[in-house]
């Protein structure tokens, strides 16, 4: 049965809030997977389907003007920071009205207005970016902070020591959350790592770090919020290792070998939507007739989002070389793919570098 | 005023520091030591630790810091050792900084400015040694600068970080102890142009001699002496490896039809290659003969003085491939 | 009603193949339950349904390959859409019934029917326990797991026992014939002359064929100064020599009106070559112009007393031997040319080297237009016969177009004798990288005063065109001169 | 020698000298040196076929009355 954190649900209101940002992500990644069998959507395809209460319960503690570094699967995050699902779907149909004008695709979500500063496919590569942007907050005095997600992959590579070591040393206002999620695409955690209590690695960096139940986001939020509160007030950069599993497999075409389903099954039992609907249902906070409602709101805020991308425009191929530099000609006199110009037509317009 | 190579870069970072409060130095050893070609010295004391940041040992981390600076409206310069060590933070520079605008469908600049010191001939062995701006000329989103003059020492510098996207200034070892005069006011300076150092008069049999950086004083050398033998030359100092400024290229080659291209990398997809090709591309009816190239022997630079300099462009090693091309001895 | 069609499982999927039912029809599927095992180049999927209903029918059999987006099977919202007259089709050997999750793993699948089934139909035999992959290789490798007994630890099929298997029964040996493709030697390339590419372009606009220079440039490439050197120097056409600046020994007025051009239109057909010959030495002609700075003299020679000798001198030869007036001026030049060795030789890298032998240049109009300059060697050393032989073979060849390379390669003084064609007078334009050139006009009967009495005398316009780097005003008055008191004695010639 | 065959042996031997000339180029009233672009050795190669196939020799001052094809058909005929 659905066992949240001691103290149960308070505030309906709120926990119903709550229970709808993860039902969001759980129908947007569903219909992803659904669309990426019918081929609309290709490439690779990360889905967040399991972890949903981490990415709710840490964005509720976060300000407008706080910053986001996130990874490939990075849907839920972009979702819940406020970028629109049908922006975040027609970036996966390749159409120009993407959050990225579709040149990013499911892995590269980014968004200015919110500070969403992305997904990143390099396992780490974003962990650094991260230090920086909360570098840049210290230089100049601001009180923003900087939240940077990453899967316990990371945590074997250099740039996550060399990160860590930075943020703890120049004391900047950054906010790990290591998603622990057990698996590293194939490789168990008890395969990769020597020591595989993560928040005691990042303890060693004088990071103060605290392990949550990733399946219940009451927990995480009250993590969260006491965690990003400390860093806003200049105590340093702060770890949260986030326990959580992923009920799919890592990506669309992985037949799961590495992992029993007996484990999967297990997991799904608490699962966090499960988990938060039953415990207010429990409480009497959630009639009927209102999840029925929630349900019905979320669906079709995804089929709008479903008909804004498929009415989406491919981004003309003439626009291709645009922000490779802000916009000047990239090189003088080079034609792209050159050949036997005539001379005096050498002086063609700058185009992609050939 | 009697300056050097290194007393001009250190101009141009203090000129920048004083004028934009948003740009700061990083790096290893850039503060107390002073930086590790002295291109730093002093400036910690004037700027405070905040400013001229010393680092850990972490190149892929405060590069990676640095581009998370700059998206987060910083100016930084970011100084790595030598090329040698950018190696570690190739994924940084490359997968981040160079791809994050594009990626982005235009929303995050990444305005940094990225210096180290590259090329050989202090026989530092082969790990000590490269010459890889050929590699960085390779990638779209990247600006590559590669100064060889003190005007360009000083000025590139602020001009680079004027501009939104990210900019890498190489500056060759062997640069800087060169002396010699620059203006009192000596400012920024345009990035966009080669510059033609010396001019074929059209009276005996002419070539382009085209280089950049380290090689420059050297092939300097090499057009007088060929002047003596009645061999004319035009020299280019291309300043710019990405983007190439190609027009200043062909036009020379149309006049002489002949070129030597004089480039420290090693040969094979070197910087050297792309300007041949362009050349055998865009100016091939004006060629006389081959385009020559004069590049590092594709061994991993010796320690040993007399192998270091048989492996490196040489002064003899120009003039020969420009009697090639003149046929003068075929 | 609604379509459940082949999934894309990756984004290079292009087909599948239902290797699988893990539902029969008239089972009730939940969003997200299992469906089938598809096979993919890569490995064996399960797939599950987007749609709640009944699987009405199977539209695929098992071991059909099918593109990406082909309905496998259809679903109904209803149980009651079931179609009645349905046949049994086999049924899986697992019970049906809602299919929770975990109660299909790919992991623990027991009886996959064997790959070939679908062929033969007939009852799913139970078969040795075997892991997705291992049954796609054996499937991939022909090999029917049914017979393998397994190695793996309660019988289980390993990949070994696949392969092993797969050799021994020698289904998987790839017979790739060997096709010695007849490759045809490429036909015999015609000898590409090395030369660069602007020697090859200014000499297809001079119409120079490149095979006949010898290249100077590196590796012995044929360079620009190749083709330049080896071009056949051509009379610029008339009005060009009218506006020729006259020099300041008397000349006649040098607008002296031309006969009209011939009527006769060339043939169109042959223009082309032609043209091509005409613009390449244009090209040539407006060059030497720019870098050779010409001066110009003229002078009328007495021709009387040659004229006179050579026509009682044809009256005791035989036609086959008779003289021609051309003869007696080219070995006049060539004397002259030889007393006057300034208009002799060439002017190279920035210098005149003055040459020891006269080859003269003869001007010889190629009979569809155009003009070749073959040269007579030492022709300051030939008898008149001499001459004439050589003269009229030289021609002749020039004609068509069998002129040695050394003929084309290096007169060291050119005339032009237009005054064949009734020219009256020529200034010609010099061919670098000679030094001077001669034009003769017209043999005309002149007025003459002679000792006070006005006669008429047979006389012709003689001009020289000539390098002022090389030689000035003085040295060319002395070169005409001389010819003119050569041809004074003609026996001599 | 009648006129037709002198018109023939006369026809031929430009034929000779001049191949690219046209046949229907050699109308009665042409002029060999200008309109038939015989330069002097030409002129004098004609003379020389003539003289070897007709056996009719024309000496240099008889030049002026051969100077067209009817010229040159009639001189032949006359002395053939």
């Amino acid at each position: 049965m659905s066992t949240l954190k001691n103290q149960g649900v308070t505030d309906a209101e709120h926990a119903g809030h709550l229970l709808r940002q993860m039902l969001r992500v759980r129908r947007l990644e569903e219909k992803c997977i659904e669309l990426y069998s019918a081929a609309k959507i290709r490439g690779f395809l990360h889905v967040y389907i399991g972890e949903e209460a981490v990415a709710a319960g840490v964005m509720e503690a976060l300000a407008p003007e706080d910053a986001v570094v996130a990874t490939y699967r990075e849907h839920g995050h972009a979702l819940l920071r406020r970028v629109s699902a049908g922006a975040i779907l027609a970036e996966m149909y390749g159409h120009a009205e993407g959050c990225c004008r579709g040149r990013g695709g499911s892995m590269h979500l980014f968004d200015a207005a919110t500070r969403f500063y992305g997904g990143n496919a390099i396992v780490a590569g974003g962990l650094p970016l991260a230090v920086g942007l909360a570098l840049a907050d210290r230089m100049a005095g601001r009180q923003r902070v900087t939240v940077c997600f990453f899967g316990e992959g990371a945590v074997a590579e250099g740039e996550f020591h060399e990160s860590m070591n930075l943020a703890a040393l120049w004391q900047l206002p950054v906010l790990f959350c290591c998603e622990n999620n057990l698996y590293a695409m194939g490789t168990a955690l008890g395969r990769s790592e020597s020591q595989t209590d993560i928040a005691l690695k990042a303890a060693a960096y004088e990071i103060s770090a605290w392990a949550v139940d990733g399946m219940d986001v009451l927990a995480v939020e009250q993590a969260a919020g006491r965690a990003v509160d400390a860093v806003r007030s200049g105590g340093g950069p702060h770890f949260l290792e986030l326990r959580t599993y992923r009920f799919r497999a890592h990506s669309m075409f992985d037949p799961e070998l590495y992992r029993e389903k007996s484990e999967v099954a297990q997991w799904m039992e608490r699962d966090p939507i499960s988990l938060l609907q039953g415990a207010m249902q429990e409480a009497g906070q959630l009639p009927e007739e209102d999840w029925a409602a929630l349900q019905a709101d979320v669906d079709a805020e995804i089929s709008t989002a479903v008909g804004f991308a498929e009415n989406g425009t491919p981004e003309p191929v003439s626009e291709l070389s645009r922000f490779v530099y802000s916009d000047r000609a990239e090189d003088g006199g080079y034609t792209g793919d050159g050949g036997t110009a005539e001379r005096d037509t050498r002086s063609g317009k700058g185009g992609a570098e050939g | 005023m009697k300056t050097t190579y290194r007393e001009a870069m250190r101009a141009a970072l203090r000129d920048a520091m004083q004028r934009d409060e948003r740009v700061f130095l990083m790096g290893e050893d850039v503060g107390r030591y002073g930086g590790s070609f002295a291109v730093s010295l002093g400036l910690l004391e004037e700027f405070g630790p905040d400013r001229i940041r010393d680092t850990p040992l972490s190149e892929s981390g405060f590069v990676g810091a640095g581009i998370g600076a700059a998206l987060g409206g910083m100016r930084p310069v970011v100084e790595i050792m030598t090329v040698n060590f950018s190696l570690l933070a190739l994924d940084q520079i490359i997968n981040n900084a160079a791809t994050l605008l594009h990626m982005s469908g235009g929303q995050f600049n990444v305005p940094i400015v990225i210096r180290m010191t590259t090329g050989a001939g202090r026989q530092l062995g082969a790990q000590h040694s490269h010459s890889l701006e050929g590699w960085y000329a390779h990638i779209p989103g990247l600006r590559i600068l590669t100064p060889a003059t003190l005007a360009d020492a000083r000025g590139m510098l602020w001009t680079a970080l004027q501009d939104p996207d990210p900019v890498l200034i190489f500056e060759h070892g062997s640069l800087y102890n060169m002396a010699g005069d620059l203006d009192d006011d000596a400012g920024p300076v345009d990035v966009d142009k080669a510059a033609l150092l010396r001019h074929a008069d059209g009276t005996g049999e002419s070539l382009t001699l085209i280089t950049y950086g380290g090689t420059l004083p050297l092939v300097l050398a090499a057009a007088d002496q060929l002047a003596e033998e009645g061999i004319d030359t035009d020299v280019i100092d291309l300043r710019t490896l990405r983007p190439l400024d190609t027009h200043t290229i062909l036009d020379s080659v149309a006049g002489t039809h002949r070129a030597v291209v004089v480039d420290e990398g090693w040969r094979s997809g070197s910087i050297s290659a792309e300007i041949a090709a362009r050349i055998c591309e865009l100016a091939f009816f004006d060629l006389d003969a081959p385009v020559e190239r004069v590049c590092s022997l594709e061994v991993p630079v010796p320690y040993a003085k007399h192998l270091e300099e048989a492996a490196l462009p040489s002064v003899g090693r120009v003039m020969a491939a420009a009697r090639r091309a003149v046929g003068a001895n075929g | 009603m609604a379509d459940f069609r082949m999934p894309s499982l990756g984004a290079d999927m292009e087909h599948g193949k239902v290797v699988e039912w893990l539902v029969k029809p008239g089972d009730y599927v939940h969003k997200g339950d299992l469906v089938a095992a598809v096979d993919t180049d890569k490995t064996v999927m399960d797939i599950e349904s987007f749609q709640e209903g009944v699987v009405a029918e199977f539209l695929v059999d098992i071991g059909d390959t099918v593109d990406v987006g082909t309905p496998i099977a259809r679903i109904t919202a209803t149980p009651a859409e079931l179609p009645p007259s349905q046949p049994q089709p086999p049924a899986p050997p697992l019970t049906s019934g809602t299919l929770s999750p975990d109660a299909r793993s790919p992991l623990a699948t027991e009886a996959p029917t064997p790959a070939h089934l679908g062929a033969e139909g007939g009852h799913a035999e139970p078969s040795a326990k075997i892991s997705p992959p291992v049954r796609h290789l054996a499937h991939t490798l022909g090999v029917d797991v049914g017979r393998i007994s397994g190695s793996g630890d309660d019988g289980e099929v390993t990949r070994d026992d696949v392969e092993r298997a797969a050799e021994a029964s020698g289904a998987g040996e790839r017979h790739v014939e060997a096709r010695a493709t007849e490759v045809p030697s490429p036909p015999a390339e015609a000898r590409r002359v090395r030369s660069s590419p602007l020697a090859r372009r200014l000499a297809a606009e001079l119409g120079v064929d490149l095979s006949g220079l010898a290249g100077t440039g590196p590796g012995g490439a044929v360079t620009e100064e190749d083709v330049l050197s080896g071009v056949p120097p051509k009379k610029p056409q008339t009005d060009e020599a009218a506006e020729a600046p006259p020099s300041d020994a008397h000349t006649p007025e040098p607008g002296v009106p031309l006969e009209e051009a011939p009527k006769r239109q060339r043939p169109t057909a042959v223009g082309g070559k032609a043209e091509s010959l005409r613009q390449a030495i244009g090209a040539l002609m407006s060059r030497s112009k720019k870098e050779i700075p010409h001066y110009y003299l003229s002078t009328t020679l007495d021709l009387a007393a040659a004229m006179a000798w050579m026509q009682a001198a044809n009256q005791q030869r035989p036609v086959s031997s008779r003289l021609v007036p051309s003869a007696l001026l080219l070995k006049a030049t060539a004397l002259a040319a030889k007393e006057v060795p300034d208009m002799n030789g060439f002017f190279t890298k920035g210098a005149f080297q003055p040459s020891s032998g006269v080859h003269l240049g003869v001007a010889v109009a190629l009979r569809h237009g155009g003009l070749v300059a073959p040269a007579l060697h030492d022709a300051d050393t030939l008898t008149l016969d001499e001459l004439m032989d050589q003269l009229r073979d030289l021609v002749g060849r020039a004609r068509a177009g069998r002129l040695q390379r050394a003929e084309m390669a290096d007169p060291t003084i050119t005339v032009t004798n237009l005054g064949d064609l009734g020219v009256e007078s020529v200034y010609g334009v010099i061919y670098p990288p000679q030094v001077a050139m001669v034009g003769f006009g017209k043999v005309l009967e002149q007025p003459w005063a002679h000792n006070g009495m006005l006669g008429i005398r047979h006389a012709a316009t003689a001009t020289l065109s000539a390098d002022h780097r090389v030689s000035d005003g003085l040295r060319g008055g002395r070169f005409l001169a001389r010819i003119d008191e050569l041809l004074q004695a003609p026996e001599n010639l | 020698m009648n006129d037709q065959d002198a018109r023939q042996a006369v026809g031929a031997a430009i034929g000779k000298v001049a191949p690219d000339v046209e046949p229907e180029d050699l109308e009665g009233g042409a002029r060999l040196r200008q309109d038939l672009e015989l330069d002097s050795l030409d002129f004098l190669r004609l003379v020389q076929v003539i003289a070897e196939t007709t056996g009719v020799d024309i000496p240099e001052a008889d030049y002026p009355a051969v100077a067209t094809v009817d010229g040159l058909v009639t001189y032949v005929a006359g002395h053939g």
